[in-house]
């Protein structure tokens, strides 16, 4: 799931301050379910902007709608009314969503709600950690399920450091260190050995260094 | 089954205690009627005036609430208060029961709890009774039942203003005292008990010096709703209190003159909680200190509780029995002589409190009332009852809970409450649920696509809400609502004869929502709610609006401000009622069937009584033969044969036609609802596989004989268990008689880290065994070493029987256990006596050890997982709820019972059988289950499954179905609507507190005024 | 014109105790200010942040969320999650510069009518002190000034 | 031999090495990194040159080892892979063995958070084994890591850190055996204060037989105070101070606690000479540098050898 969390107010507000009239869009999928930009994160963020233009004395026409996905040109078609009625379109989805709505209608200016945060999993209610930074060659299957490159603060592919202190990271002594999950992990698997494998240096181009990517399915995109 | 002639009988409840209510709640749910009568103007009981309740701390008004106003709603209750039984003739299953109930000088139906009486006269007036100390007017808790006052006769001068006093007409000036006969199938017992008044002892000052008080009396010092209104402040100079005392077995557990020989098993807990709540609530340096004898904290958990009470918070207890209590009549302060085991010169200790610990008595009133029953009472005064049979007494038809058995606290109040009302329904034919009911009202009237036709209907409940508003004016304003069709005055809005008009007023006017402006919708919603179904209305489409308890009477001397609030308050609901909707209320068709778990002492028992009311069991036993734990045990402490017992009921069980009993059989799954389960077992030495269909399920897995690894057990043949033992005094009693020197260790596996629960059953188990070994061999020397001894309520008599008798006792502390040194010619026991305080060594021809009950930790957690049912730390299962609801499992149709609840003996484990099987026939009486409307909802297209509402619930209902979206089951919402709130999607709804219904109320709030 | 503000303010009270206590209160005939209107929910779990938010936002001075004492929740832990939306719901505020003070959780058992109707006065006294939600006052004196 | 490396030939020649280290400037002051090298001439072997250590901007490693080089001094350039690509460090190698920087340290680098640049990007292309092999493919099979032969690699004698002190201590003599097949030729360690346990872990490398595939030179740092002591042990990740160090430290009298941390510096030295697989001493003196001699020569270890 790809997690946000919601801009400061100040800033939402300088976005939409020059405006009479927002459409203020959410998504039902990943954002709602870290709770940042579902419904209910929508109608808080609009009863505090309205709350917010009130004390200045202004009434700020503000439209609610939730989408399914924002991330699907389809989905962003259902805006195409309330659009019009608009002068600004506030997003709450993550940048995929906002990039796909600034896509179809060019002449109105949006401005993300949220900041797009990790690729991350929920630990439990209300807590989620990040677990993949998406590098595009996965080597979950030899670190034991546990990826050093979303885990460990350094990346190593050849771990652990020596900052790892009773299992836990030297930059925080909340984060774990993702090298001693692995080695508990592999012991649990009796795959103790597995550790002195050397893992080569990572060819980062299928990661974000190769440049913006793209996955093209010929057969359902013919 | 008896058939039984069915002439309307009902079954007659004495005593409107806490156990009473539930006995009488049982039987009115199980479509008995019930006729509840206390000699007190309301019910309640001792429970109402607690401050606080153990193990939980909660607050006794929030959880017992439920419980009396269910009891005024019952219609097959019917609550007699201020009446007594006069003559009981006939026999069971046809007693005819002569009750004279005083006058009240009010009409109850009438009554509208208004307190305009109370106001102008305030000394004729009674709305509670009881041992406040405050003005007679006031409320002791705001659920009194009946909610009316009464009215005190003998203070009366002018009946004539007192009834002009009253608008609605209540008062009965003539009202007379009548006398009544009750045709009754059976009866219970249950006028619990009083509390020692330490007055007449001369040496703890007791009733003398004004800062000694009795548990209860500190219990209303502490609480919210007491004298002090939650100040804890001591009663000599209304100073909160530094240092506090208790002493325990005030009057309990003695030998002097005023004192009873038993033990009131309930001081030893409520000691501890009040110590740990004045610390928790008031102040953590209040220093606590508690003098004991035996600190008997052997209920489920309890010892948990007291482990809490020393490490956590703090409290100081002292083993001694403080010789007297002298205040120091310049400070008020108190001084406390006592000694102690290791150092027996007096030492003294000065309190600015002193909180006695008085138990249960039995007042001679209710030996008078046993008199007209024709029932016998023991030694001390409680119904005899016997081993096998705990609730009912010695005459047949005439059950026993509560108090008026044996001392006990409440959750044991409310088992044998279920058990005796199990055991009264058993005299009474069970009535087939017709629906009948529910027929006495219209076909509902379709409303959907009308628009919304709101009807405001405002009481002026005499001067209650007319003296202080115009209700007229306040009408008119209302007419002016958007969306209100009619609006009307209505004097009493709750008398019968508004009532009427305002159904005619409904019809002739088309409305299709209700407002009715008057008093709170706690008490008189369900009223309001039978008027809309006269109507052929949906009982959700009218809103209560709370003019009287919530404007009025608190904006009394504000007319206008009262006035303007009220408006509001209608506009709120005229608005919030608009957009109401009918809701179904959910209900389910009812399997009949039953599976009892586990055919120990336990399942048997319940399985009988169930088949016996027609209804067909399957008993699931896991051995080859039913019996369970119990056979292994020759005898009971009082003397009963529990092998012939078993014998006999498992004879029962196997003849009975309407009970099927699958021995080596385990369950392997399970799915379903409340009322409609499936479970899967696999049966027979071939494991083979089917499913059986029921609607209820009563757990009575036992528990498992502990045999811990210590003190040589299993390693010398001289070591045993108190089973063992047992079974050697009844099978080979002549090795038993040779013995010269025998040693017993109790808390052997108990009370220690791993298992720190007490087993409960120990103490009784030794003191057992002693008596039997000295019966055997009066010359045998027989040393038991303890930590406390246990032995609760009338086991205390065998304890002292058997220190009569020359058992030794000698206590030993966990830091310095005993230790055991064997050869082949000796076996020893070390001890370090704390009482000489020197070491004993003492050889023994036999060590038995009482290692009690340890839960069968692999079964419970087996089927806590198939069943979704959470256990306790320790491997037992939790009920759902610790004081009220000892029996109810978090899972509405199950109950457990016996030892797979807590350790406990023989005969507790047949109460809370018989209680199971009472409980389950509250749901079994009925064809259908009401489930209610207020549920929460999924909209299943906005759900994102984000599984937030799996989470938070706290209950763990909803879950995400196969169509991927969240799903909750009607059937097990409690409807606290938490999941709503935290729905990212806003997609769940709690119907009747809809989204917009309160954004309504909000807009009928603010529209206007903005 | 602050010297006769008379606040708006909503109470979202819990069957079981905080509209019980209100009851009681009345029964004990406690005055506390007309100011408080309550609103009942079943458990203060029920009471969602928008509820709150937009009890501000139609012209409430202040909102408070009455519920059971902590442990007593007959619902075992709607008030400790009613505490902390109450909590969300204040750094909101004052985000967007609205006193956070403005909305409270407050817990009570169902006897405690005294207790409910001090804190109806300590909370309407508070308001008072903080003066008219500036939600309120500048949307009027903006309509005061559309008008002349 | 491998290289042209000072500290492989006083290693191979079978003496204990004696390795110190010089923390660059924070400007552009190239006196002050003479200053400090000049210090050490004639105590030590080679002299290691950090690399924006504790993410603090410094004078670049490989500028300073060249003031250092120019001095007739040997440097040992300390590279981490925080702060450049793979291609960044490629080039720096090849400058530095340019201007005749033969030895270095191929470390991960504490991570950005711990200095003053905590908003830095965090480059990790590389790890440190990664880069172990990436230097030894330069060195013996002439290749770059894109595949393309080098006009003349450079040769460069390759070390590599090992703490043994850091969890979970059951792996890290296998973190050391991996360096090993990553091609590693010496060890520096971390700082040593818990002799015991350096004494099993050194025991586990040579029950595996890697002191025969790799130098080890053992970690010394004096402590300078007790208040350092205190704050090694509480503050800094992966290190091990044992209580009786610190109340060693502490139960002499302020002024006297400097001397009191050379001491135990000489005594740790003395001890480790005895356990096998040691085959010198780093000494990371750290802003202390003119200490450096006292403990050389108070362990017995001048002179230094000529080779």
């Amino acid at each position: 799931m790809i997690t946000a969390v919601r801009k400061p107010m100040e800033e939402i507000i300088a976005c939409v301050e020059p405006y009479d009239r927002i459409l203020l869009v959410g998504c039902n999928e990943c954002v709602s379910v870290c709770s940042a930009g579902g419904r209910k994160e929508v109608a808080l963020l609009a009863s505090a902007l309205h709350m917010h233009f009130m004390k200045q004395g202004k009434t700020m026409d503000i439209r609610e709608i939730t989408l399914e996905r924002q991330c699907d040109p389809e989905y962003v078609e259902e805006l195409v009314t309330s659009v019009d009625g608009s002068d600004a379109i506030l997003s709450m989805a993550c940048g995929c969503g906002v990039q796909t709505i600034a896509a179809r209608y060019r002449e109105k200016p949006v401005f993300p709600a949220v900041n797009t945060t990790f690729m991350g999993a929920s630990e439990r209610q209300g807590v989620w950690s990040e677990r993949c930074q998406g590098c595009g060659d996965c080597v979950l299957g030899i670190t034991g399920g546990i990826c050093p490159i979303a885990r460990c603060s350094k990346r190593l592919m050849n771990g652990p450091c020596g900052g790892s202190t009773k299992g836990k990271c030297e930059i925080d002594a909340n984060v774990d260190c993702a090298w001693q999950l692995i080695w508990d992990r592999l012991k649990a698997l009796g795959l103790e050995r597995r550790i002195e494998d050397i893992m080569e240096a990572k060819d980062w181009r299928t990661s974000r260094d190769g440049g913006p990517r793209k996955i093209i399915r010929e057969d359902l995109a013919s | 089954m008896n058939t039984r002639e069915t002439d309307k009988q009902s079954v007659l409840v004495i005593g409107g205690g806490v156990g009473g209510i539930r006995a009488a709640l049982d039987l009115a749910e199980s479509r008995r009627d019930v006729v509840l009568i206390d000699k007190s103007y309301s019910i309640g009981g001792l429970m109402t005036r607690l401050d606080r309740t153990f193990p939980t701390n909660n607050c006794d008004l929030c959880t017992i609430s439920p419980h009396l106003s269910e009891s005024g709603r019952q219609l097959r209750l019917d609550l007699k208060p201020m009446t007594v039984v006069e003559q009981v003739e006939g026999q069971a299953g046809d007693f005819r029961v002569t009750i004279r109930t005083l006058p009240r000088y009010i009409d109850v139906e009438k009554c509208t709890a208004c307190g305009e009486c109370a106001e102008k006269f305030p000394d004729w007036i009674r709305f509670t009774p009881g041992l406040d100390p405050r003005a007679p007017t006031c409320m002791r808790y705001p659920q009194a039942t009946p909610y009316a006052f009464s009215v005190d006769a003998d203070k009366v001068t002018d009946f004539d203003a007192l009834q002009k006093a009253c608008k609605v007409g209540a008062i009965i000036t003539d009202d007379k005292e009548k006398t009544e006969t009750l045709s009754v199938a059976s009866i219970i017992l249950s006028t619990g008990a009083e509390l020692f008044d330490p007055a007449v002892l001369d040496n703890f000052g007791g009733g003398q010096f004004p800062n000694v008080v009795t548990g209860l009396e500190y219990e209303r010092l502490m609480s919210a709703s007491g004298p002090t209104l939650g100040q804890l402040a001591r009663p000599s100079d209304n100073k909160r209190p530094a240092r506090v005392a208790w002493i325990q077995c005030v009057g309990s557990r003695g030998i002097n003159r005023q004192d009873v020989p038993y033990c009131s098993s309930v001081c030893c807990m409520y000691a501890l909680k009040e110590a740990i709540v004045t610390k928790e609530r008031f102040a953590e340096d209040i220093e606590a200190s508690i003098f004991y004898m035996d600190m008997r904290t052997c209920g489920k958990d309890y010892e948990l509780y007291l482990n809490r009470a020393v490490n956590e918070y703090g409290v100081n207890l002292v083993r001694s029995r403080p010789h007297s209590v002298v205040e120091d009549p310049e400070t008020g302060n108190l001084v406390i002589t006592y000694a102690t085991d290791d150092d027996e010169r007096h030492k003294t200790e000065v309190f600015d409190m002193v909180v006695l610990s008085t138990g249960f008595r039995i007042p001679a009133s209710t030996r008078e009332l046993a008199g007209r029953l024709g029932i016998d009472l023991n030694e001390h005064g409680y119904a005899q009852t016997s081993g096998f049979s705990p609730v009912a007494t010695s005459r047949p038809g005439i059950y026993v809970c509560g108090v008026s058995e044996s001392p006990k606290d409440i959750p044991e109040t409310m088992i044998q409450a279920s058990a005796a009302a199990a055991m009264a329904g058993t005299q009474l034919h069970l009535e087939q649920d017709t629906g009948a009911e529910e027929e006495d009202f219209p076909p509902e009237i379709d409303v959907s696509g009308q628009d919304p036709r709101v009807g405001v209907f405002v009481c002026d409940c005499g001067p209650n809400i007319g003296d202080v508003i115009t209700v007229s004016a306040l009408v008119e304003e209302v007419r002016s609502f958007p969306g209100v069709a009619y609006a009307e005055a209505v004097g009493y809005g709750c008398s019968k004869e508004s009532m009427d008009k305002m159904e005619s007023l409904i019809r002739e006017h088309g409305l299709n929502r209700v407002v009715i402006g008057g008093c709170s919708p706690r008490t008189h919603e369900t009223k309001f709610q039978d008027m809309m179904r006269c109507c052929g209305l949906n009982k959700y489409l009218v809103e209560i609006v709370n003019i009287r308890d919530q404007d009025t009477w608190v904006h009394t001397d504000r007319p206008a401000d009262a006035t303007r609030k009220a408006v509001k308050m209608l506009e709120m609901g005229v608005h919030a009622v608009a957009r109401a909707h009918p809701l179904m209320e959910h209900s389910l068709p009812m399997n009949q069937n039953v599976l009892v778990v586990g055919g120990g002492v336990t399942g048997m028992n319940a399985a009988l009584i169930l088949s016996d009311q027609g209804f067909r069991v399957y008993l699931v036993e896991r051995e080859a033969r039913l019996g369970g734990i119990a056979r292994n045990i020759r005898a009971t402490l009082e003397g009963d044969d529990v092998g012939r017992y078993i014998t006999e009921l498992a004879e029962k069980v196997t003849a009975d036609q309407r009970i099927q009993v699958l021995t080596q059989s385990i369950i392997v799954d399970h799915k379903g609802m409340p009322g409609r389960f499936t479970t899967g077992i696999q049966t027979g030495p071939r494991m083979h596989y089917m499913q059986i269909e029921h609607g209820v399920s009563i757990l009575a897995t036992g528990a498992l004989a502990n045999r811990p690894g210590q003190y040589l057990l299993g390693e010398d043949d001289r070591v045993m268990t108190q089973l063992d033992m047992d079974a050697k005094i009844a099978d080979d009693p002549e090795s038993v008689r040779s013995m010269e020197q025998a040693v017993m260790i109790q808390c052997v596996g108990s009370r220690e880290p791993g298992n720190p629960n007490c087993s409960r059953i120990c103490c009784q188990s030794a003191i057992k065994n002693a008596l039997r070994m000295k019966n055997l061999n009066p010359d045998m020397q027989i040393y038991v070493l303890y930590r406390d001894m246990r032995t609760y309520g009338f086991q205390e008599d065998y304890y002292r029987e058997a220190r009569k008798q020359g058992v030794k006792f000698i206590r030993y502390e966990p830091e310095r256990r005993p230790e055991v040194r064997a050869d082949k010619d000796d076996l020893a026991v070390c001890v370090y006596d704390e009482v000489l305080g020197r070491s004993l060594e003492i050889s023994a021809d036999a060590l038995v050890l009482s290692t009690g009950l340890i839960a069968d930790d692999e079964t419970t957690e087996d089927l806590s997982v198939m069943f979704h049912l959470p256990r306790s730390d320790d491997g037992y299962f939790l009920e759902d709820h610790v004081k009220l609801r000892p029996t109810d499992m978090s899972v509405r149709g199950f109950f457990v019972a016996g030892t797979a609840h807590a350790p406990k003996s023989i005969r507790e484990s047949i109460t809370q059988a018989q209680a199971a099987a009472g409980r389950a026939q509250t749901l079994l009486a009925k064809q259908w289950i009401n489930l209610g409307a207020s549920v929460a909802k999924v909209e299943g297209d906005k759900c994102a499954a984000c599984l937030i509402c799996v989470r938070v619930c706290p209950y763990n209902v909803p879950y995400i179905n196969a169509e991927g979206y969240s799903e909750i089951d009607p059937a097990r919402c409690h409807g606290c609507g938490t999941c709503v709130a935290d729905c990212p999607a806003r997609a769940i709804q709690l119907m009747q507190y809809e989204d917009d219904q309160i954004l309504a109320k909000l807009d009928g709030l603010f529209e206007r005024m903005n | 014109m602050t010297d006769s503000f008379e606040p708006e303010i909503v109470a979202f009270c819990c069957h079981y105790c905080a509209y019980t206590a209100a009851d009681m209160a009345g029964s004990k005939r406690i005055s506390y200010p007309p100011n408080v209107k309550i609103i009942r929910v079943p458990c203060t779990g029920k009471v969602d942040a928008i509820h709150i938010m937009k009890a501000l936002e139609k012209g409430a001075d202040g909102v408070y969320v009455a519920g059971c004492l902590e442990g007593d929740c007959h619902f075992k832990t709607g008030n400790i999650r009613a505490a902390h939306r109450v909590r969300r719901v204040q750094a909101l505020l004052e985000e967007i510069g609205v006193e956070p003070e403005r909305v409270e959780m407050i817990t009570m058992s169902a006897g405690m009518g005294e207790r409910f109707a001090k804190t109806a006065r300590d909370f309407t006294e508070k308001i008072r002190q903080l003066g008219p939600s500036p939600v309120k006052t500048a949307a009027r004196d903006f309509r005061r000034r559309a008008v002349s | 031999m491998k290289t042209e490396s000072r500290l492989e030939k006083v290693l191979a020649s079978g003496a204990l090495a004696v390795t110190s280290e010089c923390g660059p400037p924070r400007g552009a002051v190239p006196e002050k990194v003479k200053e400090k090298a000049e210090l050490l001439r004639g105590s030590v072997d080679v002299i290691n040159v950090t690399d924006n250590q504790t993410a603090m901007v410094r004078m670049s490693s490989w500028a300073a080892g060249i003031l250092i080089r120019q001095l007739g001094l040997d440097p040992v350039l300390q590279m981490v892979t925080r702060d450049r690509n793979r291609l960044a460090m490629q080039a720096d190698i090849i400058g530095a063995y340019s201007h005749g920087i033969n030895t270095m340290l191929c470390l991960s680098g504490d991570h950005p958070h711990f200095g003053d640049h905590p908003m830095a990007s965090n480059v990790y292309d590389l790890d440190s084994v990664q880069l172990i092999q990436a230097v030894v493919k330069m060195r013996d099979e002439g290749k770059f890591q894109g595949g393309k032969d080098i006009d003349h690699p450079p040769k460069m004698f390759v070390g590599a850190a090992a703490n043994p002190f850091a969890d979970p201590f059951e792996l890290r003599v296998m973190r050391l055996a991996k360096k090993v097949k990553a091609g590693v030729d010496f060890i520096q360690t971390q700082c040593i204060y818990n002799l015991d346990k350096f004494e099993t872990w050194m025991k586990g490398v040579c029950d595996r037989g890697l002191h025969e595939q790799v130098y080890i030179l053992a970690g010394i740092t004096p402590m300078k105070t007790a208040g350092m002591a205190r704050y090694m042990k509480n503050r800094v990740p992966g290190m091990d101070v044992p209580d009786e160090v610190v109340k060693r430290m502490e139960s002499v009298p302020k002024e006297q606690q400097p001397e009191e941390g050379i001491k135990i510096a000489v005594e740790t030295i003395q001890r480790l000479k005895e356990v096998k697989g040691v085959a010198g001493f780093h000494i990371m003196a750290i802003e202390w540098e003119e200490k450096v001699p006292e403990i050389v020569e108070k362990a017995g270890l001048l002179p230094r050898p000529e080779v």
